[in-house]
């Protein structure tokens, strides 16, 4: 412990900078293709776009990088059980009356 | 009326087979029961503190007593579960020469209307052997439409229609109930299904007033609402043709299709820019809130009794 | 062990000193917390048993005996919620989780001794706002807040309770969370995760459905409370909300809710019946896993309330096969625990006679839970008393019948005296014939085709209400009972000494009722359930 | 295994240990544990309302595409970046205080926090604009047009969505603000940060909730 916590991890200053920046490029990303028409694209681009900055700033600002598996565990674990709410509702939904019945 | 049967009346062509999935597995499981309380009672007979039994090798586990435990039941399940959801299916399945009932629940009564336009409170008159699809909604809260006797049961949803089917196999009077909590007076939102034969559900329905089939009342809304002004077939606005429309897809603007069928027809009344018809403008008006339940269902009767344009007049 | 107890232990317990009314009220002692839970959850059960009586008694005549049917609304309205979520829920986890899991790993407390008091607080705070409710005329939504009869069309104090319920929310959200933590940081030297007692392996599991589903509940009942205050809001069906959005969510935390209630009863009735059958459990890892299992499918399962509810045959294909699923971790552990009998050395005090009965009933209701997993069956039971008397099956016959085995089996340590025995006995095997009475004929009612939430009902249905009645008179002075013996073993009891059954557990290392610290030497781990071997 | 508190030092140089924890790391790491399963019931809250919002959403795309036009996009954006930025200041404060950078540490705080009103504040004019146009369910809607139902669906969950969300926002800000004075006065140092994290972890998942709120609430439509 003594090595540890004589001398806290840090992440460098560039290192969040730059993260800073991609963060910002993504923002301009998304803002910027919504403006497109583009179908179902819009969609996947604004989802893909905010599931790469959760990952960034789950990775560097949250120090997921450098954290204990139990830890990246109990941090994703929120978002798994919400794709099981939003996923098994959905499915009722999205196969109600649209479908024909299968037999 | 006071004498308690063990056996429920079985008074619906589903109801046996029901029935026997049922008591098959109360079987099993009863089996299962008796099993583990045999074993249960036996072992703590044997080895009560102080018995003389051997109990050598008492602290052994056993990798494939464990595997046996969980695989043979899981096997059972999945047998069950598929002979369950074939009768599921069935249960989902109206036959297609099946009459359609409508079905208003309000708190708290259930009201009924015949294809030939008699209207029931509380009671339904069906006729004997003959399919009978119903198609329900609520004015209000969610109900559920529960005839044990038939072993159907079906939840009744504001907004929405949904369907409950049932081929009545025995004459009489059998318990109708609201299964869904549905406000102070939810155990009297009740009534009871009467099942006759041809000839008296015939005589029933003549010695009833009603003003003309559900059809023809359809018709009368279709041109006091004023449906008649772009849906007739003299109109010169362009609106989509209603002839032959039951039960055909329709392209939807946006992509995508669906087939007309009563709750897509609901939603066009009500809520017409919900589904807007491929190639149409969206300049209808809404009727919810114009027309009521009652109203919906005998437009929609009366769209599904226009004769296609394509196919000889039934 | 003599009549007294050892002076100097005595004066260490967590029970001596600072026993002022302050002391307790701002107390960050895990076993005092468990005691302030105990209360409150005993006094909601006698609330919410109140209410089950009332009903039981309403429904002696067809009519309906004693209200009117907005009185019977409210009355088992009030019972549903009290007893899930000011007593269920909490039950187990609450008070013999408390005391027991910071003892049971070697620790001196939970993680976050000041989060579990607030949750107290939050608990009681909640419990007030229902109170309010009843007080203020009582709400008759049932514990199922079903829209739109909820929102839009119930004049009933929806607002409060739903308040209360939605606070209550925050208090088993933060006993979970303080389980999970304590769980993995404060296990002490030696104790691995495969020599934690099943209990712990029960609470951890159990406190993983608290943290993930709650939150889905809270705020569910959070957006009725705002839609009834603005008139307008997701489940508005004049909008176009869908009804059955309201059903998924609920269902979302409320079928794994019944996992928080029985994993923990698990965990009891496994600690329980290895002592007194003097052996270790069978199939250790197996039951370490289907708990774990339980707590992880039970989420997927939710759909099998709705299979009549309008939801897509799809859907429920799907949800009615994952409920197959979930039957089976279930089944392997009653198998283990008849399996643990072979070869025991078996005797029957009183804690192993609420063991025996809480696998027989939870059994039973495990099995009628099948049948009514099969779609095509579940659409003439459902909504019936088939579903009451299943459900009661599993929650009364289940986790109330190991709370109270649990509470007796740990009240010597909890309390340093012997409850009186025969008494304790007599009361169990009455509590399992009144509520064998109570509810069997509610399966054959719910057959027969009689409606759950009916203030009044067919003629031919009396001759099983009035038995069931009978039965809940029995089962009302069964739970009086212990009620009276083990306040009175408190002024007249034996000492406990601190091992009185011989058990394995850590708990029993230590002194009862246990120093404040919780151990003055550190305990000896070694495999749970070591019987075996000697006692260290 | 020293279970005795140690009294609480200046400058942050140690950290005082609670008599459940065996030392700081194990105290540390529990902390964090707490934290992120905490995090996790953030997340299936805010859930309920995405949960809500897809599956009005899939029955209403045609609604939901005009609702969200009614939406200030360049208020958004200005939102999100803000946010964003305000993420990455606390990331640096931490940094600071872990290297014992006790000035910057404070200035970057205090920045995070400011940036959390100023959030604020674009919110109370975006709330405000709306009032204007009638755009409140449930106090002031009054809309026309064919999707009139599914707008007034949308504006309930947006309201419920950035109301709940600046709810956090607020708690952040006061948070953040009070560590700061807390941090000016030395409370907290390289050995003695950990309440400073639990705090930052916090800020960044409000703003992961905002990153999802972004694109449904102000993107939905804009190209159509």
């Amino acid at each position: 412990m003594s090595e540890d916590s004589k001398a806290p991890h840090t992440t460098s200053v560039a290192r969040l900078l730059w993260i800073l920046l991609a963060l910002l490029a993504l923002l301009a990303l998304s803002a910027g293709s919504a403006l497109v028409k583009l179908g179902v694209w819009n969609n996947v681009i604004n989802l893909g776009v905010s599931v790469s900055k959760t990952v960034l700033v789950m990775a560097v600002f949250m120090h997921e990088t450098e954290a204990r598996n139990l830890t990246r565990l109990a941090s994703v674990l929120g978002f798994v059980w919400l794709t099981m709410l939003i996923g098994l509702s959905l499915f009722d939904f999205v196969t109600r009356s649209h479908v024909p019945a299968p037999w | 009326m006071n004498r308690f049967h063990l056996f429920l009346t079985q008074a619906s062509s589903l109801a046996p087979q029901i029935d026997a999935l049922f008591w098959s597995m109360i079987a099993v499981c009863g089996l299962v029961a008796l099993g583990v309380f045999t074993a249960m009672v036996y072992f703590c007979i044997r080895y009560r503190r102080g018995s003389s039994a051997d109990r050598s090798g008492a602290h052994q586990q056993s990798l494939g007593v464990e595997l046996t435990w969980t695989l043979v039941p899981f096997a059972m399940f999945v047998g069950v579960f598929l002979w369950s959801l074939f009768l599921f299916a069935q249960a989902h399945t109206p036959p297609a020469q099946a009459r359609t009932f409508y079905v208003v629940a309000k708190q708290w009564m259930w009201k009924v209307q015949h294809p030939a336009g008699q209207r029931e409170i509380n009671t339904l008159h069906v006729p004997l052997g003959v399919p009978i699809r119903l198609t329900m909604t609520s004015q209000d809260v969610i109900h559920s439409f529960y005839v044990p006797a038939f072993r159907v049961k079906q939840d009744v949803l504001p907004g929405r229609y949904t369907q409950v089917w049932f081929t009545a196999t025995k004459l009489g009077r059998f318990p109708l109930f609201c299964a869904e909590y549905c406000g102070t007076d939810h155990s009297h939102m009740g009534g009871s299904v009467v099942v006759t034969s041809a000839s008296e559900y015939a005589a029933w329905l003549a010695s009833q007033s009603s003003g003309g089939t559900m059809a023809q009342q359809g018709a009368t809304l279709f041109n006091s609402l004023g449906c008649s002004g772009c849906h007739g077939p003299n109109s010169a606005v362009h609106a989509p043709q209603l002839a032959g429309l039951y039960g055909r897809p329709v392209h939807l603007e946006g992509g995508g299709s669906v087939i007309a069928d009563e709750r897509y027809l609901r939603d066009s009344i009500l809520l017409p820019h919900s589904q807007i018809v491929a190639g149409y403008a969206p300049i209808m008006p809404e009727y919810s809130g114009q027309a009521s339940e009652e109203e919906v269902m005998a437009l929609i009767q009366y769209i599904k009794s226009l004769p296609s344009a394509t196919e000889p007049p039934r | 062990m003599s009549a007294t107890a050892h002076p100097e232990l005595s004066v260490r317990s967590f029970l001596a000193r600072d026993y002022g009314l302050l002391d307790w009220l701002t107390t960050r002692d895990h076993k005092r917390i468990a005691i302030l839970y105990a209360l409150g959850i005993t006094f909601f059960f006698f609330l919410g048993g109140v209410a089950a009586t009332l009903i039981r008694f309403n429904l002696v005549e067809p009519q309906g005996a004693i209200m009117s049917a907005e009185t019977y609304n409210k009355t088992f309205t009030f019972h549903g919620v009290v007893m899930v979520w000011f007593f269920l829920i909490p039950s187990i986890p609450a008070t013999l989780g408390n005391f027991l899991l910071p003892l049971m790993i070697g620790a001196r407390d939970v993680a976050f001794p000041r989060l579990n008091l607030a949750s107290w607080y939050l608990y009681i705070g909640g419990g007030l706002f229902t109170i309010a409710a009843l007080l203020a005329g009582g709400v008759d939504t049932g514990w199922t807040f079903y829209t739109p009869f909820s929102t839009m069309f119930s004049n009933s104090n929806v607002f409060l309770v739903v308040i209360g319920v939605f606070i209550t929310g925050f208090s088993s959200i933060f006993t979970g969370l303080n389980f999970i933590v304590t769980v993995h940081s404060l296990r002490t030297r030696g104790m691995h995760w495969f020599r934690l007692p099943l209990f712990v392996w029960g609470i951890y599991a159990t406190s993983l459905v608290m943290v993930l589903a709650t939150p889905v509940l809270a705020m569910t009942l959070a957006l009725i409370g705002l839609e009834r205050g603005l008139g307008v809001g997701v489940f508005d069906p004049a909008l176009g909300g869908d009804p059955l959005l309201f059903q998924h969510l609920f269902w979302f935390y409320s079928h794994p809710a019944v996992y928080i209630m029985i994993l923990p009863a698990m965990g009891v009735a496994s600690e329980i019946i290895t002592c007194f059958v003097r052996r270790r459990i069978f199939g250790y890892r197996f039951m370490t896993y289907s708990m774990l299992a339980i707590a992880v499918i039970g989420f997927l399962v939710w759909g099998h309330h709705m299979f009549v509810a309008g939801q897509s045959v799809y859907a429920s294909t799907l949800f009615s096969l994952l409920s197959f699923i979930v039957a089976v971790p279930s089944a392997i552990k009653v198998f283990n625990w008849t399996a643990t009998l072979r070869k025991g050395d078996i005797s029957f005090e009183a804690p192993m006679l609420y063991a025996l009965g809480f696998v027989g009933l939870f059994m039973l209701g495990g099995l009628t839970g099948l049948i009514l997993a099969a779609p095509a069956l579940d659409i003439p039971l459902t909504d019936t008393y088939f579903v009451i008397a299943h459900f009661h099956y599993v929650m009364v016959g289940g986790s109330v019948m190991a709370y109270l085995g649990g509470i007796h089996y740990w009240w010597p340590k909890i309390t340093g005296w012997l409850y009186p025995e025969g008494w304790a006995r007599f009361a169990a095997i009455l509590m399992f014939f009144g509520f064998n009475l109570t509810f069997f004929p509610q399966y054959l009612l719910g057959y027969e085709g009689m409606p759950r939430r009916y203030f009044s009902y067919l003629p031919e249905f009396q001759l099983l209400n009035i038995l069931s009645s009978a039965g809940a008179s029995i089962l009302a002075v069964g739970y009086l009972m212990p009620a009276l013996y083990l306040l009175w073993s408190l002024r007249y009891g034996r000492a406990a000494g601190n091992n009185p059954w011989d058990a394995r557990g850590l708990e029993w290392q230590t002194s009862s009722p246990p120093p404040k610290e919780n151990f003055l030497s550190p305990p000896v781990v070694r495999e749970p359930y070591a019987y075996h071997e000697a006692a260290p | 295994m020293s279970a005795v508190a140690e009294s609480v030092p200046a400058r942050g140089e140690t950290v005082s240990v609670e008599e459940q924890y065996d030392d700081a790391v194990q105290q540390r790491e529990a902390a964090t544990l707490g934290m992120w399963v905490f995090l996790a019931t953030e997340i299936l809250f805010f859930g309920v309302l995405f949960a809500s919002y897809t599956i009005c959403r899939v029955l209403y795309p045609l609604g939901f595409a005009e609702a969200s036009r009614h939406t200030d996009m360049l208020l958004g954006t200005a939102e999100t970046a803000v946010l964003l930025i305000s993420s990455s200041l606390i990331a640096l404060a931490v940094r600071a205080i872990k290297l014992d950078e006790r000035r910057p540490a404070v200035i970057l705080m205090c920045a995070t926090a400011l940036l959390g009103a100023s959030f604020l504040v674009m919110h109370g004019f975006e709330y405000h604009d709306e009032y204007q146009e009638h755009l409140i369910p449930g106090i002031d809607f009054q809309q026309t047009g064919p999707h009139v139902r599914a707008v007034e669906l949308f504006f309930c969950l947006y309201y419920f969505i950035t109301g709940f969300h600046s709810v956090h926002v607020f708690i952040g800000v006061c948070v953040i603000g009070t560590l700061a004075v807390r941090v000016a006065r030395g409370t907290f140092g390289p050995q003695r940060y950990t309440t400073l994290e639990l705090a930052a972890l916090y800020w960044h998942l409000v703003d992961i909730v905002w990153i999802f709120v972004y694109p449904v609430i102000y993107l939905v439509g804009r190209s159509g």
